[in-house]
């Protein structure tokens, strides 16, 4: 199934968010871990990029990640789901292949 | 499922080691196989025994060595990044002549054929980085 | 070693993903004993360190955020917050962790080190500093 | 082990700033003995690492852009590259080094192995993809 | 005299050189340096953000850099002066202050 | 003019050891003097006599080492890096409890504080980072 996609950097300190988003194919997953997280908030820079990326994309976010940065689920762009490091290894096993946008 | 995980970053500095080890974990308690950890790049500097890092944050390096011990992990550093960035086992210290090593219990010195291996024999590999 | 000099340290990182934030803090800490002139500058995705709440046992990490509290015990109570960073992440001043210190010229008076200043504010306090520490 | 998967080597990252590129280049020669099906992909500022011309003498540190070019007598010989990257820099064809191969099964033809593809093009290229090794 | 700014990434993987130009004071000067080079390039993403900075602030570019990475200097915008590391040493002791983008 | 140089990477992954270290050969060739050269995050890593780079390719660690022992060079990593990192030198492991060290020559291990006064006492100090 698909290809489950990582993005570990904040998307207002580097580019890979958005070019992943650009680069992903329709089906697919994109997690978001470490400073990647910051790219679920509602409302930041680039909220609506992820927000447009969702008809065609799943969106997960880490929430270990999540609440080290002191972010609360309801902060959260709705449709994201939450997961913890167990749904981490379940989205790398439900899909084909990995990418790590680096 | 057999799963590999890469390590591009060295412990601290980047998150990448800190989220290998926890998905590593979480991995093998929930029953699946490792079939190896291999360190990349900078991630060769969570290979060095010579760490002693704050008593209050975690000890990276022997964490990895713990879960390797545990778990029986295969867990590999490329030789030609260790080369580079001074991570040394007692066959390379002998082969460059270098008056001691570094190395951590639980890894061992190998060639970058292991990731290709990994890649080939894994049914997933993840990898972590900067 | 009598000359006192402005030292402005920048901080541009999220915390957590890379440990320049908490090494950063380390070098301010110990920068406090010189007797200096010290101000701090949040900008960019530095602003995150300075968040409520954050909560790091899930990760494993140690959690550095009370330290910023501490600062102003050690008279660095000089924390410029570029508001125009602030804003492009939709954070106001009340999600990020309040930091406060003592005047001693005003009878001890709890005062906010906190001060959030506009780019073109920033640009001339970064202007006025001699020694730049970026991280 | 005879089971063939199929290989992609993402670079997104300039050469000589990091070491991503040489060491991701470390992988592909020892990966290109495993006779697995070998691609190579070029993106965002990935695509720098092959512009013509590159001469290292000044800041003392190797120059491994030669590499590329013998990747095609190691039977690497898939190599994409974004338009929009390529695009969005300001750069054509003209300005990469060309990259050839010599195809065994059409009388040791020399054929290009850069092929410029869309984002679309590339998206399907990695969604068919066993293993993707990203530097 | 005024403050140096040194910038060490590309425009197009990270926020840095946005960030000098928005905070440099008029009257600065900004070197580019190591992957920071490619934001000396002619028609690049943003180089118009550099060339609108021009009136404000002056444009520096190390050589040995933009050689390894083989660009030629005819490609660099229009204004930004070429240093080589004495060039660097200079600009550092010309101007007060030396503050890294990082 | 008295210059100051602080280096936050490691040789090799990043560029900043590189340029720190023509930025600094430059500078002493130019006659400005160097007060110290200061090693800080994954900068600590540049310091260790364990590395063997490919030789084509140029070998960081003995570049400074040499660079200090011409013009006596005062290079200092940071304790508290070195600590999280494996830097060790003979004092550092004995009190770490390590079997052995791997600082290289030119380098000395010493505290935070040295950053601060290289600050005060230089007239520039110029960060070279990720």
């Amino acid at each position: 199934m698909a290809m489950l996609h990582t993005v570990n950097k904040s998307p207002t300190d580097r580019n890979t968010l958005e070019s992943c988003i650009r680069l992903a194919k329709k089906g697919g997953s994109v997690l978001l871990i470490e400073d990647g997280v910051y790219g679920a908030i509602k409302g930041a820079a680039k909220a609506d990029t992820v927000s447009n990326a969702m008809s065609g994309l799943s969106f997960y976010v880490l929430g270990p990640d999540l609440k080290a940065r002191g972010i609360s689920e309801d902060k959260i762009i709705d449709g994201i789901k939450v997961v913890d490091y167990n749904g981490f290894v379940d989205l790398v096993s439900e899909h084909d292949t990995t990418q790590s946008w680096l | 499922m057999k799963l590999s995980v890469q390590i591009n970053e060295g412990p601290y500095t980047h998150a990448a080691s800190d989220t290998a080890y926890q998905f590593t974990k979480a991995a093998l308690e929930k029953g699946h196989e490792i079939f190896r950890v291999f360190f990349y790049h900078d991630g060769v500097n969570n290979g060095t025994r010579f760490t002693t890092p704050p008593q209050d944050d975690r000890n990276l390096v022997n964490l990895w060595s713990e879960l390797a011990e545990k778990h029986n992990l295969d867990m590999v550093v490329c030789v030609a990044a260790a080369q580079r960035r001074g991570i040394v086992d007692p066959d390379e210290a002998k082969r460059n002549g270098k008056d001691g090593n570094n190395i951590a219990p639980g890894f061992r010195i190998s060639g970058l054929g292991q990731l290709i291996e990994a890649g080939i024999q894994s049914d997933r590999l993840v990898v972590f980085g900067d | 070693m009598s000359e006192t000099k402005k030292f402005l340290y920048v901080n541009r990182k999220a915390p957590y993903g890379t440990i320049y934030a908490l090494e950063s803090l380390e070098v301010v800490l110990i920068g406090a004993a010189f007797e200096q002139d010290v101000a701090l500058a949040f900008i960019d995705d530095g602003v995150y360190q300075l968040t409520q709440g954050q909560d790091t046992t899930g990760i494993g990490v140690k959690n550095f955020s009370p330290t910023y509290k501490a600062l102003g015990d050690f008279d660095v109570n000089k924390i410029y917050i570029e508001k125009e960073s602030l804003e492009a992440r939709g954070l106001t001043l009340d999600d990020l962790m309040p930091l406060k210190y003592e005047d001693e010229d005003d009878d001890w008076a709890e005062k906010d080190s906190i001060h959030v200043v506009s780019s073109e504010e920033l640009s001339e306090i970064m202007d006025q500093s001699d020694v730049v520490l970026s991280f």
